[in-house]
C-alpha cells in the first residue's frame, strides 16, 4: 500500500508545478512541504490509524479556534452578533494582524469546561451563527481583508429552534457568501470538520487539514447506526468513509495537511500554531498575487470539479 | 445532553422505523387506496384528502414540461464508488438495484423544456433513486443543468427531493454542497433566475446548498423541508417536537418558502413565474 | 397666502425643466401634471384642512397596498418570508407586471376587519418585514426589475420583541439596500407614513404622495403628548409641524402629489388606482432612460440635499 | 389594542416624569454626590459603581483625540426654523436657549482629529443639545464628516447619543435618515471604515439610520439603545418590559453591537481598530 500512496503523492507532486496558484519562488516551499507530507505518511493510514484521528480530532485538550488566536493574531477584536436575533457562542469571528496583515478570523469555537461547552452548544452552531459569520465575511469583502476559517464543529446544532430560524438556509447562504469573496480565504480543519455545519465555513482558496483532524459528510457513530444499523460499528464506519486527512488530501478535497506535533496537537499547542500560522500565511502569500476576481472565478473551478463520476459509454 | 454527532441523514417522516409497510399506494392521510393509473390521474394527489404522493422525476418532468419538449442531457453521467465503500452490501451494487428498480440512472434528471411555451432548462430529482441522496452525479448533473442555462441564457427550475447527501462517497458527497452553491453564485452572476420547487422531504445537504438559493421557492403540502429531520434532532435533544415540526406548513409560518402550492397549480404558477422574469418582461 | 403658494409652485415649475431626472418628451406630461397640481392647490393648506388629510389618510375604508396591487399589475406573485425567522405580514411584497414591464412590488399592508388588523399589526412592521423588504429588493436588484414601493404605516411596531430583534438596525438597512439599488425605484405614500417605518421603504429616485397622505417624523398625537404635554393637541400638533402633502412638496422632501378622487381614494378606489398608476408609470419612463450607476448617484445627491439650515457668518 | 401611533420620541432611562429632580452630579447608579472636577477626573464614570455619566462632546473630543489634534470642522452650520415651530415656545428659542446653555452649535461636532497617532475623522453627538436630536444641521453635520473622511481617505468615528428626531422640523428631520443612510452608502463605497460608539442613549432615528451602519460597534455600559424607548413600548403595547430592556448589555445579548466598553478602554480599543483598519495594515 505504501508504494501505491507514496506513487499519488508524487504524482500530486508531478501536477503541483502546473497548477495556476502555485507560482514562482513560492512553489518550491510549496514542494517542500508536501515532501515532508510525503514523508511523514508512509502508507495509507490504516483503519486503526483512521480511528486514532477520530479520537485525537476530538480529544478534549486539543486547541480550539480561540487557542489559536492568542497565538496567531495580534489585536484581535472578537466582533459579535448577527445584528437580528443574537450572539452565537458557538461560531467566533473578528480582526487581527497576522504576519503584518489584517485579516478577519471565523471559527467554530468548542467549549472547554462543562459550563462553556453548554453556552457554546458543544460548537455547533445555530443559523445565528452563520449569520454573524456572512456578516464578518462581508467586513472582510468591503474592506480587502483576507480571511481565515478555523473548522472545527460535530456538525450544525440539530434543535427545533435551529430548524425554525433556518438552519440548511444559512449553512448554504454562508457558503455563498464565501463563493462570492474577492478576498483570499484560507479554510483549515482543526478538528471536527462535520457535515454541513463546517462546509459552511470552508468553501475557501485553500482548504487545510491539520494532520489529526478529521472531515466528513457525518459522524461514524451517525454513519454506523444508518447503514450498519448499530451505532457501536463506529470504527468500521469510520474505517468505510475515511473521514482522516490523508484520504481527503488524496481525494482531492483538501490543498494541503498540516502537520501537528507528534502524539497530536494538544501534547504542545504552541509547535501546533507554529506549524498552522506557517501553512496559513504561506497561503496567504501565494494567494495575494492574484486579483479579486481571479480568486473568485478559481475558487468556483476548484469546488466544481470536485467529486467523482463515472460517464457510461 | 449526550454530544450529538449527526447531522445529515437520511430519514422519512411519518414512517417510524417500527411501522408496517404500508403500500405506498395507500394514502397515509385517509387510508384510501388507489390503482397506479388512478394516481397518474390525479397527479399523485389523494383526491379524498389532498394527500401529495411522491412524484417520480419522469412523471414531474411529464407534467412541467410541454409535450415533447424535453430533450434530457448528461444521461450517461453516473455515479462512481470512489471509496469502494462496503456498509451491509456494496455502494455499487446498491446503485445497480436503485438502476434497475427506477429506470433512471442517477437521483436527478436533467434537460431542456419548454413550459406553456417558455424555454427552461429542467432539474427535477427522484427520492425512488437511493433517497434522493446527493453525491457526485447528482451534484455534477446540477450543476450542468446551470450551465445549460446560463449558456442558454432561460430559467433554471429545480426540483428536489432528498433525505441529504450520499454518505456512501464519504467527503466527496459532502463537496457537492460548496460544488452546487458555487454553480448558483455563477447563475446568479449571469442573471440567470432559478425557481425552486420542494417536494417532499427537502433536507440536509440539498436543503443546505443550492435548494435554499433560489429566486422564489414554493413547496408542495406537507413536504419535510428541514436541515436535520425530526427523529434525530428528537434522538439528540430530547425536545419535544411540534406537530408540524419541519413540514412545509411551518416553513412558510418562519419564512423560509414563498409559498406552499399544490400540484395542480404549480404548472400555471411557473408559467407565470416565467412570464415575470422572462427577458424584457416576454 | 394664495398667491405665495402659486409663486412657489410656479418657482417649482420654472425649476422643472433643468431639472436633470426629466428630459425630452416625458418634461412635458411632468409640467402638465404639476400644472393640474398646481391648480388643486389653491391656497396653502389651512389648519383644518391638513386635520382633513390626517383622517382621510387614516379611513377605514381606504385602499391599502394588496387593493392597488389588484388595480396595478398582472401577474402578481406575493412572495413571503425573511428567510430567517417569520413572514411578517404587515409588509407585502412580490412580482408582478406594470404596464408591460416586471415590477418588484414592497408596501405596507393595514388589516381590514379585526382580525385581519391584528395579523397584520395595524400595519405596523416587525423587523422581520423590512428583511422580507431587503430579501425582495436584492432579487429586484439582481434581476433589473423597477422597484416600487407603497408607504402606509403608522410606524415600526413599537413592542419588546420587535426591539429585541434589532427594529432600529433593520429600518436603517432597509433604508441602505434602497440607496444601493442600481434600478429605478418609486415610492408613493398611499395613506400615513409614519416615521422610520415609513422611510424604511421610501428612499427612492422618486417619492410621491397621494393628496391627502400625511408624511411625518412623529404622529400628531405623539407629537403633541411630547410638546405640549397633552395629547388631545393633535391638531394643534398636526398644525405645527405639517404632514400633509403640500407642504411636503413645497419642503422638497416630495417630487410629486398624486391626485385623488374628490373626497379622498376610498370614494372611488379604480379611479385612485389609475391616477396611482399613471404617476408611477411616468415615474418608471422617466427613470428608465438613466443607467443603474447614473440612478444610484442621482438617487443619493438627491437625499443628500435634503434639509433645510443656517450657515453663520 | 389601541392602535399606537408613536415611534420616535424623546425620552430618558430611568428619569419617570413623576421623579424628584436629581442633581446631575448625583450618581443614579450609588447615590454618591461628585464636583464636577471629580467627575472629570474619572471621565465620568463613578468611582464607586461603575456608572457612566453622560459625557459632553468637548470632553469626548478631548479624550478621544491626541492633545492639539482635533480640527473643527462645518461649526457654522446651525439649524434653521424652516416651519416656524412653535409648540409650547418657540423652536427657534429653544435653540437659541440650547446654544446658551452648552456652548455648542449644535447637537454634533465633527472634525479632523488624531487618536494614538492615526489620523480620523470624529462626529461627536451632545444629549445635553435639545436632548440629542436629530435635524438638518445634524444630518449635514454628519454627512461632511462622512465626506471629510472620504475625502482624507481616514476613518470615521462616530459617537452617538440621542433621543432621535428633531420633531420641531417636521418632516424634515426625518429626511435626515436617507441622508445620512446615504453618506453612509458612499463612506462604505469609499472603502472607509466607520465606528460607532454608542452613549446613552441612542434612539429612534439615529440609530435607524446612520449608527446602525458602522464596520465595528460598540456601546457604553448602561447605554439605552432603542428604536422605540420602554416608555412608549410600555404605553402603547401594554407588554411587560424585561428589566433590562433596550439597555446596552440586552443589545449585545440579541446580536446588535460587538462588544460593550467601559469609557477607559474606549481609547485603546479604537486605536486598536484604527491599527487594524489602517491602509496596508499601518
Ligand atoms: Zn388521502
Ligand atoms: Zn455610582
Amino acid at each position: 500500500m505504501a508504494r501505491e500512496d507514496e506513487h499519488r503523492l508524487r504524482e500530486r507532486l508531478g501536477k503541483l508545478t502546473s497548477l495556476p496558484l502555485l507560482r514562482g519562488a513560492r512553489v518550491s516551499g510549496e514542494i517542500k512541504r508536501l515532501q515532508r507530507q510525503l514523508e511523514r505518511i508512509e502508507a495509507r493510514p490504516s483503519d486503526e490509524k483512521i480511528w486514532r484521528s477520530v479520537e485525537l480530532a476530538r480529544h478534549q485538550d486539543r486547541p480550539y479556534t480561540l487557542d489559536y488566536v492568542q497565538f496567531l493574531l495580534e489585536d484581535w477584536v472578537e466582533l459579535h452578533g448577527d445584528r437580528g436575533r443574537a450572539d452565537d457562542a458557538a461560531i467566533v469571528a473578528g480582526l487581527g494582524r497576522l504576519d503584518g496583515r489584517t485579516v478577519a478570523l471565523i471559527g467554530h469555537q468548542k467549549g472547554r469546561d462543562a459550563r462553556e461547552r453548554v453556552q457554546r452548544q458543544f460548537g455547533m452552531a445555530y443559523p445565528e451563527g452563520y449569520h454573524k459569520a456572512i456578516r464578518v465575511m462581508e467586513i472582510a469583502g468591503r474592506h480587502g481583508f483576507p480571511l481565515v476559517c478555523l473548522v472545527d464543529t460535530p456538525g450544525a446544532y440539530p434543535g427545533v429552534v435551529a430548524e425554525q430560524h433556518g438552519q440548511g438556509g444559512a449553512i448554504a447562504r454562508s457558503q455563498a457568501a464565501m463563493a462570492r469573496l474577492e478576498v483570499p480565504t484560507v479554510a483549515c480543519v482543526i478538528g471536527e470538520g462535520g457535515s454541513g455545519g463546517a462546509v459552511a465555513l470552508a468553501l475557501a482558496d485553500r482548504v487545510l487539514m491539520q494532520e489529526h483532524s478529521i472531515y466528513s459528510v457525518i459522524s461514524p457513530e451517525g454513519c454506523a447506526a444508518i447503514l450498519w444499523r448499530d451505532g457501536a460499528e463506529k470504527q468500521k464506519a469510520a474505517a468505510a468513509f475515511k473521514p482522516d486527512a490523508a484520504h481527503c488530501l488524496e481525494l482531492g478535497v483538501v490543498d494541503g495537511v498540516v502537520p501537528e506535533p507528534p502524539g497530536g496537537a494538544h501534547t504542545d499547542p504552541g509547535e501546533a500554531a507554529r506549524l498552522l500560522r506557517e501553512a496559513v500565511v504561506d497561503s496567504l502569500d501565494d494567494l495575494e498575487a492574484l486579483s479579486g476576481e481571479e480568486l473568485r472565478r478559481r475558487r468556483r473551478e476548484k469546488f466544481r470539479a470536485m467529486g467523482v463520476y463515472a460517464v457510461n459509454a | 445532553m449526550a454530544t450529538p454527532r449527526i447531522d445529515v441523514s437520511i430519514e422519512h417522516r411519518g414512517e417510524p422505523a417500527t411501522a408496517t409497510k404500508r403500500h405506498p399506494n395507500t394514502c397515509p392521510g385517509c387510508g384510501s387506496h388507489y390503482r397506479d393509473d388512478e394516481l397518474e390521474g390525479s397527479l399523485g394527489v389523494c383526491p379524498q384528502c389532498g394527500h401529495h404522493f411522491p412524484l417520480r422525476a419522469r412523471a414531474r418532468i411529464a407534467h412541467l414540461a410541454d409535450a415533447g419538449s424535453f430533450v434530457e442531457e448528461a444521461a450517461d453521467v453516473r455515479s462512481d464508488d470512489p471509496l469502494g465503500f462496503f456498509d451491509l452490501r456494496p455502494y455499487a451494487e446498491r446503485l445497480a438495484e436503485a438502476e434497475l428498480s427506477t429506470g433512471l440512472g442517477e437521483a436527478v434528471v436533467i434537460g431542456q423544456a419548454s413550459l406553456d411555451g417558455h424555454p427552461c432548462e429542467l432539474a427535477v430529482m427522484d427520492f425512488a433513486f437511493m433517497g434522493g441522496s446527493m453525491g457526485s452525479a447528482v451534484g455534477e448533473k446540477f450543476c450542468r443543468a446551470c450551465e445549460s442555462a446560463v449558456e442558454r441564457e432561460v430559467p433554471l427550475i429545480s426540483v428536489t427531493a432528498s433525505g441529504g447527501a450520499r454518505m456512501q462517497e464519504g467527503i466527496l458527497s459532502l463537496m457537492q454542497l460548496p460544488k452546487t452553491v458555487c454553480a448558483v453564485e455563477d447563475l446568479h452572476d449571469a442573471g440567470i433566475p432559478m425557481f425552486t420547487v420542494m417536494a417532499h422531504p427537502t433536507t440536509a445537504g440539498v436543503l443546505a446548498s443550492f435548494a435554499s438559493l433560489g429566486d422564489v421557492t414554493v413547496a408542495e403540502p406537507g413536504a419535510l423541508i428541514a436541515f436535520t429531520g425530526p427523529r434525530v434532532v428528537q434522538q439528540t435533544t430530547r425536545e419535544k417536537l411540534p406537530e408540524d415540526f419541519g413540514l412545509a406548513e411551518s416553513n412558510l409560518r418562519f419564512g423560509h418558502v414563498d409559498a406552499i402550492l399544490p400540484r395542480s397549480e404549480l404548472r400555471p404558477f411557473l408559467a407565470r413565474l416565467l412570464r415575470l422574469f422572462g427577458r424584457n418582461g416576454a
